[in-house]
């Protein structure tokens, strides 16, 4: 019950992009075409859980114990770019055609900075190992609703006849502001 | 030299114009001294770490060059989180998660990689603190425009920041929240927008 | 020759431990002073005054007497080994968003020297009312105590009680009168004092 | 149909209901209504003609007046009139007008303003005066209140009435829960006000205005969703409850409608309803917000370019 509310706080209440900031170069960047949006919420999604259940091994198993957890920003952005090399050679090896998929966007995880976030943010919730792997795989499923929604809002806002000075860029907050609005509304659904 | 400051104050501003390092603007940008303080922890940390990939430019192997650098970045914003911790320890509560997540600020990485690691000291120092300002400018102009329509107040906590003798910079335009909407989520997204347009339009009139 | 790049890794890791190190070495002592005088500050606005023990030392945990929420941990203050009264922080389950974790400063007598939102998730604009910064409603507990107002006085107004409400927040302002009066009767049935 | 006829029809539609609202809470929605409509003419004309179109025959396609009105139903029937004023310009200027107009705007505007002066202004947006006959408040109370935003000393009570939702979101219905009276009493008046926006909404839909997938499929979402919790949940409220009360009827057939936001594609369309009644009464139930309607809309008009991609055959013109 408790972890099924931290999925639910993670997806729905806090979600990573809306209203914690995480994740967002990729969300402006990558998000026109709803297939791309996919594969990258896919790799993130992998490299999310994998990093969250690596970070929480290395800080419980190796910093803590020889009360070194002021190394854990570094130690980190190092298990993270270990993690994506990981997923890049394993996803190379067994399946060509998902790493013609995912292949493009594996490199731009590790400055996603929702990887390091949720990494940083399992050690503020003081989760356990499960819950780690939990809230990394929820935060994902988060990080990628949103960005596979958007994809879809965006391809439909190409034909839109956007004032000059707001194309690109600012309209697409403006979008993503609107869509906060809305998640702003499930506010309270954890409260339980 | 003026071409540098230009390109990362405004025209390239890595932030109003690459939109890199969106997540921190658009996180800590409730209040003016928010982001200006999170917006001088990063132009220490992209200073820092430009002149120090350029010293080492000649030095570091093609294959582990990103993952060197990477390194070279963390070891700062580690450094600068002990730093702001031990000495403004109320903004360091106050950025939370922010500081240490300046590693993964992408204008830093692209900096390094693209200017510093081709260019000699002088210039990559001089390049590195332009677009670190550019970034600390509009991080703390977001947050004075959202403070001042959401709160009615500018300023506010400022001896967080500039010590006690700051406590009565904070000015008090409206009593009560004005327009609330402007410091919730929702606020960042939408003021950021209209910073862009703004500066789209000015753009434009050249 | 494929060992350059593993080699320069390894001392670059090396440097930037020993840089880390060092920094922390020298900041450590500092970062930990201005943690304490976080926590000071905070529970300064709360604790009865003239103190001489170091409350954050001396603290303890126990039960909370709040349905699921976590346990109390209270701040003693002594002066010359005479108890003064403590701090206690407890969370309330019953908050509209969230749990609320409020610090609740009682003296020795058992009444309330004052309260302070410690953390909440409630609604800008609605429930951030318990906030000092946001509103005076948070004030309105100082001097109070069992008995003052009658135990059937402990409710908002709305409910037939003597505390006034927060205008759209209900829930929130209800939770917080809940958890003072419930920490007050846990103090009055704990008396103990530990040194 | 013409634009301009069927918005006309639209604010036909909702006369019933505006006059249920204003007889049972007062002059207020009245004043709501003129300072919106007022407000929309204004700011559709600035902003038609800060982007250098024609003022006149897009400010006469009702549009906007049709967004106002909408907006000006949802809120409070007391409220300061800079609110109101707010909402209308947000919901025209991000809703609508950054997006280029009518025709490509992906978020309902009337409901765009809506959640932004709601999250904005949360304090005054809670505050409802009690239904006639005990809500008191004269013409001449209810206008100081919309030009001032202030009532003298106790008056502010009477505007301190719990709606049943604001008593479902509280945890003060449970009594009522078991004995059947939810909508008995002053809250009855909320079957009332139902009943007189689905006797507009069955109107538009005899006239053929609105596709009838829309508004079934946001009260079977509604029904189903509230059924089922009913069922499993102790506290929830029944489905009828959730029919009857806050904006429902009103979403159902005013605003899931809008053809710009909804879906194109048939089956598109269903999900798209069915997923503003569900998300709706999942935050009544779950979460802070008393009416979760206008968050729904808002999540689904975001998802509503998505369930075309997934539905794509099967437009409807």
């Amino acid at each position: 019950m408790d972890l099924l509310l931290l999925a639910v706080a993670a997806v729905l209440v806090n979600n990573f992009v809306l209203t914690q900031f995480l994740g967002l170069c990729p969300f402006m960047g990558v998000s026109r075409r709803v297939e791309t949006a996919a594969g990258m919420a896919m790799a993130t999604a992998f490299v999310l859980t994998l990093a969250s259940v690596l970070s929480y091994l290395i800080f419980a198993y190796l910093l803590e114990p020889f009360g070194a957890t002021y190394l854990r920003t570094p130690a980190f952005i190092l298990v993270i770019a270990v993690a994506v090399q990981f997923t890049e050679i394993m996803v190379r090896s067994t399946s060509p055609l998902l790493h013609q998929v995912l292949g493009l966007y594996l490199p731009l995880i590790t400055t996603n900075c929702a990887v390091l976030g949720v990494a940083l943010l399992n050690l503020r919730g003081g989760h356990d190992l499960v819950a780690s792997a939990v809230y990394g795989a929820s935060a994902a499923a988060g990080f990628g609703l949103v960005l596979v929604l958007f994809a879809a809002m965006r391809e439909r806002l190409e034909g839109a006849d956007v004032p000059t000075p707001f194309r690109g860029a600012p309209i697409a907050l403006i979008t993503a502001g609107i869509l906060s609005m809305g998640f702003m509304g499930f506010a309270g659904l954890t409260a339980v | 030299m003026k071409s540098i400051l230009r390109n990362g104050l405004w025209t390239n501003n890595a932030a109003l114009v690459q939109l890199l390092g969106l997540c921190p603007l658009l996180a800590v940008t409730t209040t003016a001294v928010a982001g200006l303080g999170l917006g001088l922890a990063t132009l220490l940390v992209i200073t820092a770490s430009s002149t120090a990939v350029s010293l080492i430019r000649h030095r570091v192997p093609r294959d582990v060059r990103l993952p060197v650098f990477i390194l070279v970045i963390a070891t700062f914003v580690t450094v600068t989180e002990l730093l702001v911790a031990a000495w403004l320890h109320e903004i360091y509560l106050t950025l939370g998660l922010f500081l240490p997540l300046i590693v993964t600020n992408c204008a830093i990485l692209a900096r390094a990689e693209t200017f510093a690691s081709r260019q000699p000291v002088g210039p990559a120092a001089l390049d590195g603190f332009a677009t670190g300002a550019g970034f600390a400018l509009v991080l703390a102009v977001l947050g004075a425009g959202r403070e001042l329509v959401g709160r009615g107040t500018l300023l506010d906590g400022a001896e967080m920041l500039f010590g006690p003798a700051a406590a009565g910079w904070t000015v008090t335009l409206v009593d009560g929240d004005v327009f609330l909407l402007a410091v919730l989520p929702p606020g960042a997204f939408i003021g950021l927008a209209l910073l862009l347009a703004a500066k789209n339009r000015l753009d434009s009139r050249d | 020759m494929s060992l350059r790049p593993g080699l320069t890794l390894a001392l670059f890791v090396a440097i930037s431990l020993t840089l880390v190190t060092v920094v922390h070495q020298t900041t450590h002592p500092r970062i930990a002073e201005a943690e304490r005088q976080a926590v000071m500050a905070r529970l300064d606005q709360v604790l009865p005054s003239g103190y001489d023990n170091d409350p954050p030392g001396d603290a303890y945990s126990r039960p909370t007497p709040l349905d699921g929420a976590s346990p109390l941990r209270v701040y003693p203050a002594y002066r010359d080994e005479r108890y003064l009264g403590a701090a206690v922080e407890v969370e309330t389950r019953r908050g509209y968003s969230g749990p609320i974790r409020l610090l609740v400063g009682i003296d020795a007598g058992g009444r309330v020297v004052a309260v302070r939102a410690v953390s909440h998730r409630e609604t800008p604009g609605l429930g951030d009312a318990i906030e000092t910064r946001r509103g005076d409603w948070i004030h309105g507990f100082a001097g109070r105590g069992i008995g003052d107002p009658p135990e059937s006085g402990w409710r908002l107004t709305a409910d037939g009680g003597e505390f006034d409400g927060i205008t759209g927040a209900t829930v929130t302002a209800r939770a917080v009168v809940e958890a003072v009066h419930r920490v007050l009767l846990d103090f009055e049935r704990h008396e103990e004092h530990p040194p | 149909m013409k634009t301009p006829a069927i918005m006309g029809h639209v604010l036909l539609a909702l006369a019933p209901g505006a006059a249920a609202l204003a007889w049972f809470f007062g002059p207020g929605v009245l004043y709501n209504l003129a300072v919106a409509t007022a407000t929309a003419l204004l700011v559709e004309a600035a902003l038609l003609w800060a982007r250098g179109r024609p003022v006149l025959p897009s400010l006469g396609d009702g549009s906007a007046l049709v967004a106002a009105c909408i907006l000006a139903l949802a809120l409070p029937p007391l409220l300061p009139w800079w609110i109101t004023a707010l909402g209308v310009a947000c919901g025209l200027t991000l809703g609508k007008h950054l997006y280029g107009g009518l025709g490509h705007n992906l978020f309902n505007p009337a409901m765009t303003g809506y959640v932004a002066v709601l999250l904005a202004f949360p304090r005054e947006i809670s505050l409802w005066p009690a239904p006639r006959p005990e809500g008191a408040v004269s013409a001449a109370e209810a206008l100081r209140y919309t030009v001032s935003g202030s009532l003298p000393g106790e008056r502010i009570d009477t505007l301190t009435h719990a709606t049943p939702l604001d008593r479902l979101t509280t945890g003060a219905l449970s009594p009522a829960l078991h004995d059947g009276t939810l909508l008995a009493g002053a809250a009855g008046v909320w079957i009332w006000v139902a009943a007189a926006f689905l006797a507009g909404g069955a109107w538009l839909l005899l006239r053929g205005c609105i596709d009838w997938r829309l508004p079934l499929g946001v009260l079977a979402g509604t029904a189903g969703t509230a059924s089922l919790l009913w069922a499993v949940i102790p506290g929830a409220a029944p489905p009828d409850f959730h029919l009857l009360t806050g904006a429902t009827v009103l979403v159902a057939f005013f605003i899931a409608t809008d053809p710009v936001t909804a879906p194109a594609s048939r089956g598109a369309r269903l999900l798209f309803a069915l997923g503003i009644g569900i998300t709706a009464v999942a935050i009544r139930e779950f979460g802070a917000f008393p009416d979760g309607f206008a968050f729904a809309v808002l999540l689904m008009n975001a998802a509503a370019p998505l369930f075309d991609y997934i539905a794509r055959p099967g437009t409807v013109e």
